[in-house]
């Protein structure tokens, strides 16, 4: 939502598209960094339910600072280039959506070869399995979390402003999408890649079909209808094996 | 080298570790023996840092008592839990490769080739599963892995929590063999221990434990078929 | 000081209160605070004892309000039965949402709710034919009871707010008996839990069940008394607002949470001018007591027991 | 009935790794019986297996003659079968007696809507529930401090804390899952008498154990485990002296 919110000001602003983007992620990737320094490492006897709450409390703020430093309204933004659509075997694509695509398919494949191929990668990685082993090797866990959020930070504000042409600018942009995008990992099952992209599949394909054949304004009921169905059958997600449980 | 000096630690209100104070001397190997809940894991996560304590930890006439565990790692100390140390999700070579990161960083990848290879003279079987996620090896395997890692790092202080435990004799007998190997390439070891005749073979000097507090200490050779290690396991 | 006690004390203070403000517009706020404190005690039960979040209560709320009102403006039932009616079905539809929901934990059971408060928000928005969609649903009539009706803000106020401590007491009374033992217990110790002989999973949905009991009954409550309802005030922000409320009261709180939900409520409602700055307020209230006060207004009321 | 519990040829395997593997015993009713081996051996497993906080791979287990195959973990204790943890599970939100109490769950028949309404059935229950932890803390001489919360009681308290509310059920049978765990010297003798006035009560205990002087002074028989398998069973003297047993401690 920051992401962009902060590119659709810059834009406003007649700065170009690259440096906008460059310059909104670049600041939200900080905030993150902030966030993180200031707040949640600073939170004594931290436990999982604290931390939600804490993080509810960070969106909200958030999205109340835009609120009111921008307005509730929702802001066209015009796509980054002058072609309004591409033609692909006779389906039509606006060209933000091709841009969208491009930079899904760009950043999961960096995302990919980042975590799993380079040492940093592995590391980050390392740290969330077995964080003790990783300070007795001498890694800093502090700032590798850091790290991951600062990142998150990027990726999400990079979400946020190639969305924006699609979706409208608006201080509550993102909820929707962080909703759909857990519906797939439950669908999928948690810690499945595979099964999350193929969540993700059905419930886009799932979408599509009700809008065509039921109604489009109950679209986005249509996640979670399959989410608590995928909930009811088999909690752990349709493509994960059983929990291995370690003694 | 390590010098623990009034070393205490609490759990909520309860003593778990009182008052223990423990030399390893350079190039020395020293085992610390006891039954279980005498403290002596306690002991290693203090020095560590992994718990709070009360105390002093001088290491090279550095004082770490308040250094962070990844910090302490950096000073050349190597400490394998008896949680094993290894990363679930990653396969042989990664872990290898992440427990000496910071060597690759500084000594490039060529020479982290040679270490390994090195390693693997002494660790077959982890050569032959190089690309097997470590979730997926033997308790047994994972352990040797644990110590693999830490060799790797080239310690000059190798610090082990139970390294045989849960190992078939034949693993067991390895472990010992690493130990054997780490003094002869100079390293000071401090090891603690359930296996309480090999450990003694394998050490120069023994610290005995028991609920909390050092109850003897002396040459290792000595303590073989001595009353007081009867005493701290079999309760006599 | 027992609990029940000091419960008696505040409801005596809170009816001399109404007996004596003649201004119907603070009555009118402390009637609207006396149903967010149904709410929030609900909520309390299940994110305070049991340790179970939810950010979707303002949708059960929202289900409440509506089912009630739809059934009294469209199929002209009696309000009283389109309340019981309306808190029935939304009882029943949160046990049964909560069975496959509450399977899930921490950060996974928080998305859910917030997805199932989302989708009743959005049925709501778009079943214009009963609903009204956006624009609201009027005409709900005013309660009333065998020919006595609540015309005046008074008698408004007396009743939801003895209904108000009813509803307390009863939780009180349930935390402590030995189900309130054993929700302590699954908040703490799950899985030591299942070796006292309890349940862990069945007893989550049932706690769920009764703090959406709560929610409707507050939100059927909350359409009759305004006789107008709409979607905007049922939206995950409101969600959230009933989650800052038993997280600053301090959770497990029944007084800390009083108070908050009070105070939450009235305030916005004085300052409408600053009505931009509420979500900031929120979230910058949740952080620091996260940080700085993780038992919230607990401490205050650690003498009452 | 000889046997209270029958543990057949129990196999769990955790990502390939057998943490149990067929082991098979029995506890005679009115017995001790201590379950004994190194870090790792799969003793807390195989507990965790009894008490279905863990699913087997294959075996099977009767308590009383009867499978406990179709019983969830929560349905035990009905069974008359109960247990401790190695990690202290004291609940910090309620006192001693609380805490107690809690263990008496299940006896306490008074529903939901008594709770609600406070009830006379409610309090009934209530008083009944507090008399018969009452009773078990003043058994275990240590009804001083049943209004002091647990993280406000010595080490050594928590863990009888934790085999009164384990006791207060009635179980026929009791899982203490390494009692003396962290107990000084003074504390694992109170422990052992304490053990034993439990079972002069007629509970038959089946308990994990590290401390060899409490399991040889305690028990009647003894099963050792080692790497998952079970690799002695005997009386105490036996057990002290069999060469795989020292093998496994002492790596002779």
């Amino acid at each position: 939502m920051l992401g962009g919110v902060l590119g659709f000001v810059l834009i406003q602003h007649s700065i170009p598209v690259f440096i906008s983007v460059i310059i909104s992620t670049i600041i939200v990737s900080i905030i993150a960094i902030l966030i993180h320094v200031t707040m949640l490492s600073k939170t004594k006897n931290a436990n999982e339910l604290s931390l939600i709450i804490m993080t509810i409390g960070i969106s909200i703020f958030l999205r109340g600072v835009v609120a009111v430093v921008l307005d509730k309204d929702a802001h066209p933004l015009t796509p980054f280039f002058n072609f309004s659509s591409v033609s692909l075997f006779g389906i039509t694509f606006s060209s933000q959506y091709i841009i969208v695509i491009c930079a899904v398919i760009i950043f999961v494949g960096l995302f990919y070869f980042y975590m799993n191929k380079t040492l940093p990668g592995k590391i980050m990685q390392a740290v969330s399995m077995n964080p003790l082993a990783s300070k007795i090797f001498g890694i800093d866990v502090n700032f590798q979390q850091l790290k991951a959020f600062a990142i998150s930070g990027f990726v999400g504000s990079l979400a946020g402003i190639i969305i924006a042409p699609i979706s409208f600018v608006q201080y509550d942009m993102g909820v929707m999408f962080g909703l759909k995008g857990f519906a797939a990992c439950v669908v999928g099952g948690f810690g499945n890649n595979t099964g999350a992209l193929v969540g993700g599949l059905i419930i886009g394909i799932a979408e599509s079909l009700s809008s065509g054949y039921i109604s489009s304004s109950y679209k986005d009921l249509i996640a979670f209808v399959i989410m608590i169905a995928v909930l009811f059958i088999k909690p752990s997600g349709l493509f994960s094996s059983e929990d291995v449980e370690r003694v | 080298m390590l010098k623990i000096e009034n070393v205490s630690v609490y759990y909520d209100k309860a003593i778990a570790i009182d008052n223990v104070s423990i030399e390893v001397k350079y190039n020395e190997a020293v085992c610390v023996l006891g039954s279980n809940g005498a403290g002596k894991t306690t002991l290693l996560n203090a020095i560590f840092n992994v718990v709070p304590k009360l105390g002093r930890v001088v290491l090279n006439n550095i004082d770490i008592t308040n250094t962070p565990t990844h910090k302490i790692a950096k000073m050349g100390v190597v400490y394998v839990t008896d949680k094993r140390t290894v990363f679930n999700d990653l396969n042989v070579y990664e872990n290898l490769e992440i427990a000496a990161f910071d060597i690759i960083k500084s000594s490039g990848r060529k020479f982290f080739e040679k270490n390994l290879s090195a390693i693997f003279e002494h660790f077959g079987n982890l050569e032959e599963k190089q690309k097997l996620k470590a979730g997926y090896l033997s308790g047994g395997e994972q352990q040797m892995l644990s110590v693999a890692q830490g060799l790797i790092r080239a310690p000059k202080l190798f610090v082990m929590d139970e390294p045989t435990a849960g190992l078939s004799p034949k693993l067991m007998g390895y472990v010992f063999d690493i130990i054997a190997f780490m003094k002869k390439q100079k390293m000071t070891i401090l090891i603690v221990e359930q296996n309480v005749n090999k450990t003694l073979m394998a050490t120069d000097r023994a610290y005995i434990m028991e609920v909390g507090k050092i109850k003897d200490s002396g040459n290792s050779k000595d303590f073989l078929d001595s009353e007081s290690i009867k005493k701290a396991y079999l309760g006599g | 000081m027992s609990q029940k006690i000091f419960l008696l004390i505040l409801f005596v203070v809170i009816m001399v209160f109404g007996f004596f403000v003649k201004n119907p517009f603070i009555l009118n706020m402390m009637s609207l605070a006396a149903l967010s404190v149904i709410v929030v005690t609900g909520l309390n039960l299940l994110l305070g004892f049991a340790g179970q979040i939810s950010l979707g209560h303002a949708g059960f709320v929202a289900m409440g309000a509506y089912i009630s009102a739809v059934f009294s403006v469209k199929f002209n039932i009696n309000p009283w039965v389109a309340i019981v009616l309306a808190v029935f079905i939304t009882s029943l539809f949160g046990a049964v949402i909560g069975y496959p929901t509450l399977k899930l934990k921490s950060h996974y059971l928080a998305m859910a709710t917030l997805a199932i408060g989302e989708i009743i928000h959005s049925v709501v928005n778009n079943y214009v034919d009963l609903t009204g969609g956006p624009q609201g649903l009027t005409g709900i009539p005013m309660l009333s009871f065998f020919g006595f009706s609540f015309d005046s803000e008074i008698k408004f106020y007396i009743f939801v707010w003895t209904l108000t401590f009813l509803l307390i007491l009863m939780s009180i009374n349930l935390v402590n008996s030995r189900f309130g033992r054993a929700y302590k217990a699954i908040k703490s110790k799950e899985n030591a839990a299942y070796a006292f002989g309890i349940n862990v999973h069945f007893y989550k949905v049932f706690i769920f069940t009764v703090s959406v009991f709560y929610a409707s009954l507050a939100g059927a409550l909350y359409a009759f008394y305004l006789g107008f309802i709409s979607p905007s005030s049922f939206g995950l922000i409101q969600s959230i607002d009933y989650v800052v409320m038993v997280v600053i009261g301090g959770m497990g709180s029944f007084f800390g949470v009083f108070f908050t939900s009070v105070i939450l409520t009235i305030l916005p409602n004085i300052l409408t001018s600053l009505e931009d700055y509420w979500p900031i307020a929120n979230g910058l209230l949740l952080i620091l007591a996260m940080m700085f006060m993780p038992n919230g207004l607990k401490g205050l009321f650690k003498w009452i027991k | 009935m000889d046997k209270i519990i029958s543990i057949d040829s129990i196999t769990k395997s955790f990502g390939g790794i057998k943490a149990v593997d067929n082991v098979s015993f029995f506890v005679k009713n009115g017995e001790i019986k201590a379950l004994i081996g190194p870090n790792g051996a799969g003793k807390t497993t195989l507990f965790n297996i009894i008490t279905k906080l863990y699913t087997k791979d294959s075996g099977s287990i009767s308590f009383m003659g009867n499978s406990i195959e179709k019983y969830k973990s929560y349905e035990l204790i009905k069974l008359g079968m109960s247990r401790t943890f190695q990690n202290i599970q004291l609940i910090n939100d309620l006192n001693v007696l609380e805490n107690v109490m809690l263990g008496y769950h299940i006896n306490m028949k008074s529903n939901v809507l008594d709770a609600f309404l406070s009830l006379p059935k409610n309090k009934k229950y209530e008083k009944e529930a507090e008399k018969t932890s009452y009773y078990i803390l003043r058994f275990l001489k240590i009804d001083n401090i049943e209004k002091k919360y647990p993280n406000e009681i010595p080490f050594g308290y928590k863990r009888l804390v934790e085999i009164a509310r384990a006791l207060v059920s009635k179980p026929k049978l009791l899982l203490l899952d390494e009692p003396a765990a962290g107990l000084n010297e003074s504390e694992t003798n109170r422990l052992l008498k304490t053990i034993f006035r439990i079972w002069e009560q007629g509970v038959s205990i089946l308990l994990i154990e590290h401390d060899m002087n409490l399991v040889m002074n305690c028990s009647h028989s003894v099963v050792v485990m080692d790497e998952g398998r079970k690799i002695a069973e005997g009386p105490p003297s036996y057990i002290q002296n069999n060469d795989e047993v020292k093998r496994a401690y002492f790596g002779k």
